[in-house]
């Protein structure tokens, strides 16, 4: 963990316990967003955690971004800071310096490159309507890409994910890339790996409060006389959604820790692929103690599960990770128990 | 614990290609696109309108109230269509499947000669008021009250998660109409209140994805004159139910997420994915089984039988099985939930995804079920 | 359902309350069997239920034979009631005369035939150890048999199932089949399910006491001051046994009645897989419910759950059906609605 | 709640290979056979002499009473590599989880100086002595009782689902040595009592395998003498639960099934068996995010943080996990359960049902865990 990550994270919990109001997040639904949690994002130079000292930044690590991350999600904080963010730390790794203008990225899927034209259509794109560039992967040939192109020149439709966040289909006719830099298929494996860190990273945070809402609806909801968390069936739903965000957040914790040490191996789609079964466990149990009150507009609750519901759907997905553990199970040598013990053995990539 | 074993008749199985025919012309018109969960989430007074022509609104009830008096497996199969090709039906489904037989059990021929003909005609559409604010699943915890007067009572009190009240006319609604004594179930009465009336104000409450859905009913010293208590005065609680057996064991505990499975098994076969299509045969499996007991439910129902155990049991189950579809389904093949995509797929998964929290909660938690069954199947 | 079933069931349910106790049930762990049971069953003529009038039998049909198996289940009956009863019914498909020596049967794998010569391997055969005769199935180019042939003449590897129920591995090496007929695809596929729907009833019954065990313990077992089924957690286990329990008995009333009238089509099929999941809750479940004593070999419970576990890895498992419906839902042109409620195609099988 | 995120060290890793080798050298011998759920049901004494000779039971003891004072995170990866194995350790097993830190923590000098070499020499084997025959869950409910006399207690009752109390030398056990009082936790005392004594009778209670496992031990006037009294008296339930956290957290929680799923994964690698593989790995991860918990869990214990809750959770969702591998895997492949089978995906599979019910009961049912997490999670 790098010395800043403490302080930072203070700083920023503290302006979302200040700034994120239920209203806030309602605001993706009429088409707005917090414009003015991202200025204060920008003002405390957030969005320069990980950019080195030297240019300017605060010299912060992967760890430290996901970590914000984690926030982002628990306090369902409607910016693009992810993406933004992201976005850069994915050009910081190829020698690209970052962008001020508002940045985002979607490297699911390949653009065709041919003599310095893209062509593609992107999927789901996050924040794209916002943004002014965009990161991508392309391919000409056998060999891929980090590009940069200006989102002006592209084709947009617009539309939102279950949680109402926006997402839009991005499609390139012939546009130029601003840059591009070759990636060995490594580099993009290890760049699919932080993008879905970056993911269950958030998922966790909004686990969290999805949690927390339910332990304490079960204090102050009454039925029968009594607060709910003394019926044994909802103390089965507080301990199992306990044990998932329990889970999770030492998963997380893991990950973090393994990316900033350039020591993950597998760990990344594991996480991804229990991210899968406690997002569902907790969201649904979270629901059923909340009963009726839960399923309303009005109540909190559903900024965290519809964004647990919408973002298990998006990027690389726990089916993605399974196919490719799959394949790993099948080429490596060692036997399970080998594999899991022995961190040392680079695990061939599919 | 046993059911009849129901083998449709040949007669049946034409009139559910009758209904079957009339739904896919309204789709391919465009009359209504499916949707998953759409009997309740779903209300299009113009569709309604468009069944009653047909004679399927109150299509089991006596000929002189303007029904057919066609058997309940009759019902069933109308209602188990309209699921499956995901039909907005819900602005008379609560007079249809709830109101209706409560009249004809307990109403008086003035509220049967009233309203019974006006929902089958698709005119007259009832909401439930039995909830409020503070009561959650202890459902008797009744604060809304009346006060006798000439002619009448003066209600005054508030009802919550009153579904489509928005589009009703009319609400039954428990009241207590004694002061609260030692037994909380006990000096409840049912009131047809008039929603368009002096001292009622609805106020929608939005679904968690913005859409109305339904309501709280603030009354406000309404006058409810003599002639709409249902039954027995006291008595509420008990004719109240009577109704949960028809609430809990219909196909509508089954099916609310069946349009996904079955555009879905579509999509495997195009592939001809084997390991999908393997995966969805257990859902397959799980739908036949709860059917039957279900339609042995509705058998048995027909006949007068006691039914609260087995309708529970559909509920519980069947609630479970209609939420499972989405999480399986997602893990099967690459899709995007989306509640405005042009793919039906993502489409139904996203109505499915949203609307799944709400299938074991309403009519009952699965939480309260347990506990009815339990004591159940101790008693036997 | 034959005029003879209800009379009949009442007379065998009254034998197995009167004469199976626990004790009867464990001496499958002895290598013994019930014999005074199975010689009260053959004095009261239970194993010619479905013997046609002519033949000297009663002349019931397969419903009455299904629901005798129900309570072979329900009283796990140490006794090879099943086995001889099911071979000479199949044997009757195919008009060959059932046999008064006892005879199983076993038509998972078909044997080799060449020459009136049967060679192949019968793996998990039941009761082979004390059967005289067995029915199998066998295969000759292209076109396959129902066969007869006698025990003594082939090698056996005595063992038991996860219930020290008695199967053997039984090995022909060039032996004679004493009968043959010649057997259509549809007819061997009719006999996997006649063989699958005697599973499943068997199950049924099992999983009806396994349940109702758990009832009684409930009401018996005090903890904390009270009988445990006033405890939430312990109704919500009762609760979903008792749905589990309903939905099979339905679903084997339904089998049972198809299979009688000649309509069966993919039902048989549906019931084996909704049992795989509905014996793995039940015992599940009910193990839980009675805590540790219901793992001691001095309580009865085990001799249901294990039955339960080892008859679903058992002849044709859900996997086994599973691959078929797959296949039938890709061959159908209908859709899922249409397959379900239509009850007229015949549906094409693999 | 957050744990601490361990990477373990060379050393640690070194010696995860020596320990490895050691077993897989013995079970080349044929020392011991792998089995699933060895490590409660697979009692070898002499196996458990061969253990000792490594030094490796009570390895994290003082050296002056035999120990090798390693770290909490050595035991943990010794202990690992048993299950991973299924190596037969139940025989040393209690005395080397449970009575050793206790008596480090709670025991007289005498008491250390008498037990803890012999029990590192695993010549001492240990039984717990806590449910009695009309306890269950309510482990409070304790009616054995001590009277007073000269020098030591008469014990007088009978103890229950004792583990291995058949190959033990001694039992801790809860006795009540005041009177029973309003309150059912107080006046308990943990006494040791010599198993091969007068008045003790040991009646083997039979697992559903028809194999002894757990015992009866009935207490007819035994005398025990003071210095076998552990710790304080009428402390007994409050050191007990001291026991606890290293009961529930262990590995032993998480891994009883996990030879089956090592071998099956190598069967679907033989076959190529992607879809077989995709579904695996969903335990993989389920596994491995259990591990971290469960490790995490072991470092605060080490440094003598307070771990109750995460304790409770590694029990409870570790023992379901162990318990659904068998029904996942049997799906995954035709596979026929048989203890007796050369194929050991069937012997493994057959131990693994046949033991699974006991894990989600035994050291504390899951209905009762629910209930401990549920009240740490709104205490917080």
């Amino acid at each position: 963990m790098s010395e800043i990550k403490e302080m930072v994270l203070e700083v920023v919990e503290k302006i979302f316990k200040d700034k994120v109001e239920k209203e806030t997040v309602d605001l993706l639904e009429e088409n707005k967003w917090a414009e003015d949690v991202w200025q204060l994002l920008l003002d405390n130079e957030l969005h320069h955690v990980v950019v080195s000292e030297e240019d300017g930044g605060a010299g912060g690590d992967i760890e430290d971004l996901l970590a914000l991350y984690e926030l982002i999600g628990k306090y369902a904080v409607p910016v693009p800071f992810i993406e933004h963010t992201l976005a850069n730390f994915l050009l910081q790794q190829v020698d690209i310096k970052g962008f001020e203008q508002l940045t985002t990225y979607s490297i699911t899927t390949p653009l065709q490159l041919k003599d310095n034209a893209l062509s593609g259509t992107l999927k789901h794109v996050g924040w794209a309507q916002y943004a002014e560039k965009i990161v991508a992967v392309a391919q000409e040939d056998a060999q891929q890409f980090i590009i940069v192109a200006d989102l002006q020149d592209a084709l947009m439709k617009n539309s939102t994910n279950l949680a109402a966040e926006p997402r839009s289909e991005v499609v390139f006719e012939n546009m130029k890339a601003l840059q591009k830099v070759p990636v060995s298929a490594k580099q993009y494996e290890q760049f699919k790996k932080l993008v879905t860190a970056a993911s269950v990273s958030k998922m966790s945070g909004a686990l969290t409060t999805a949690f927390q809402l339910s332990v304490q609806f079960s204090k102050e909801r009454e039925q029968f006389g009594r607060p709910i968390h003394r019926f044994q069936l909802v103390q089965q739903h507080l301990a199992n959604m306990a044990g998932e965000q329990t889970l999770m957040t030492v998963a997380v914790n893991n990950i973090q820790t393994l990316l900033a040490a350039g020591r993950e191996e597998s760990e990344v789609a594991y996480a991804r692929l229990r991210m899968d079964d406690a997002s569902r466990a907790v969201a649904t149990s979270a629901h059923q103690v909340h009963a009726a009150i839960g399923v309303t507009h009005e109540h909190r609750l559903h900024h965290y599960t519809r964004r647990l519901w919408a973002w298990r759907d998006e990027e690389f997905t726990a089916r993605y990770w399974k196919k490719q553990l799959a394949q790993q199970l099948l080429e490596t040598k060692m036997d399970l128990w080998e594999s899991i013990t022995d961190e040392v053995e680079t695990h061939v990539h599919a | 614990m046993n059911l009849p074993n129901i083998q449709f008749t040949e007669e049946q199985k034409q009139f559910r290609q009758e209904v079957r025919s009339f739904l896919k012309q309204h789709i391919e018109k465009g009359t209504f696109e499916t949707r998953c969960d759409s009997w309740l989430s779903g209300s299009d007074p113009s569709f309604s309108k468009l069944v009653a022509e047909q004679g399927w609104i109150g299509m089991t009830w006596p000929k002189q109230y303007g029904g057919s008096e066609r058997s309940t497996i009759d019902r069933y199969i109308l209602t188990e269509e309209f699921l499956a090709f995901g039909a907005p039906v819900a602005a008379h489904w609560f007079a249809d499947r709830q109101t209706g037989p409560l009249l004809l059990r307990f109403g008086t021929d003035y509220q049967k000669e009233f309203f019974l003909p006006k929902i089958v005609k698709g005119e007259c559409f009832f909401a439930i008021g039995l909830s409020e604010p503070n009561s959650g699943s202890d459902l008797a915890s009744v604060a809304t009250r009346a006060e006798k007067v000439e002619g009448g009572w003066i209600v005054n009190g508030a009802k919550t998660w009153s579904s489509n009240a928005h589009d009703a006319h009319y609400m039954v609604t428990l009241i207590r109409t004694e002061p609260l004594g030692e037994k909380k179930h006990e000096g409840l009465s049912q009131f047809i209140i008039d929603l368009k009336g002096e001292g009622v104000t609805i106020a929608p409450i939005r679904y968690l994805t913005g859409e109305p859905h339904f309501n709280d009913v603030y009354l406000d010293n309404v006058f409810v004159p003599d002639e709409m208590v249902v039954g027995t005065l006291g008595n509420g609680w008990k004719q109240g139910l009577a109704e949960l057996a028809f609430e809990r064991s219909g196909p509508e505990r089954i099916l609310s997420t069946f349009p996904l499975l079955n555009e879905v098994i579509e999509q495997l076969k195009i592939k001809r994915d084997l390991v999908g299509l393997e995966e969805a045969t257990k859902l397959v499996a799980e739908l036949w089984s709860l059917r039957n007991l279900s339609i042995g439910v509705a058998k048995v129902l027909e006949e007068g039988g006691e039914v609260a155990i087995p309708a529970a049991l559909v509920k519980s189950i069947g609630t479970k099985f209609e939420q499972k579809i989405p999480e399986i389904i997602r893990l099967m093949l690459d899709v995007y939930p989306n509640l405005h995509s042009d793919n039906r797929v993502e489409r139904y998964l996203a109505e499915s995804i949203l609307h799944a929290p709400g299938f074991t909660i309403r009519g009952g938690t699965s939480e309260v079920l347990y506990g009815i069954l339990a004591k159940g199947v101790i008693a036997q």
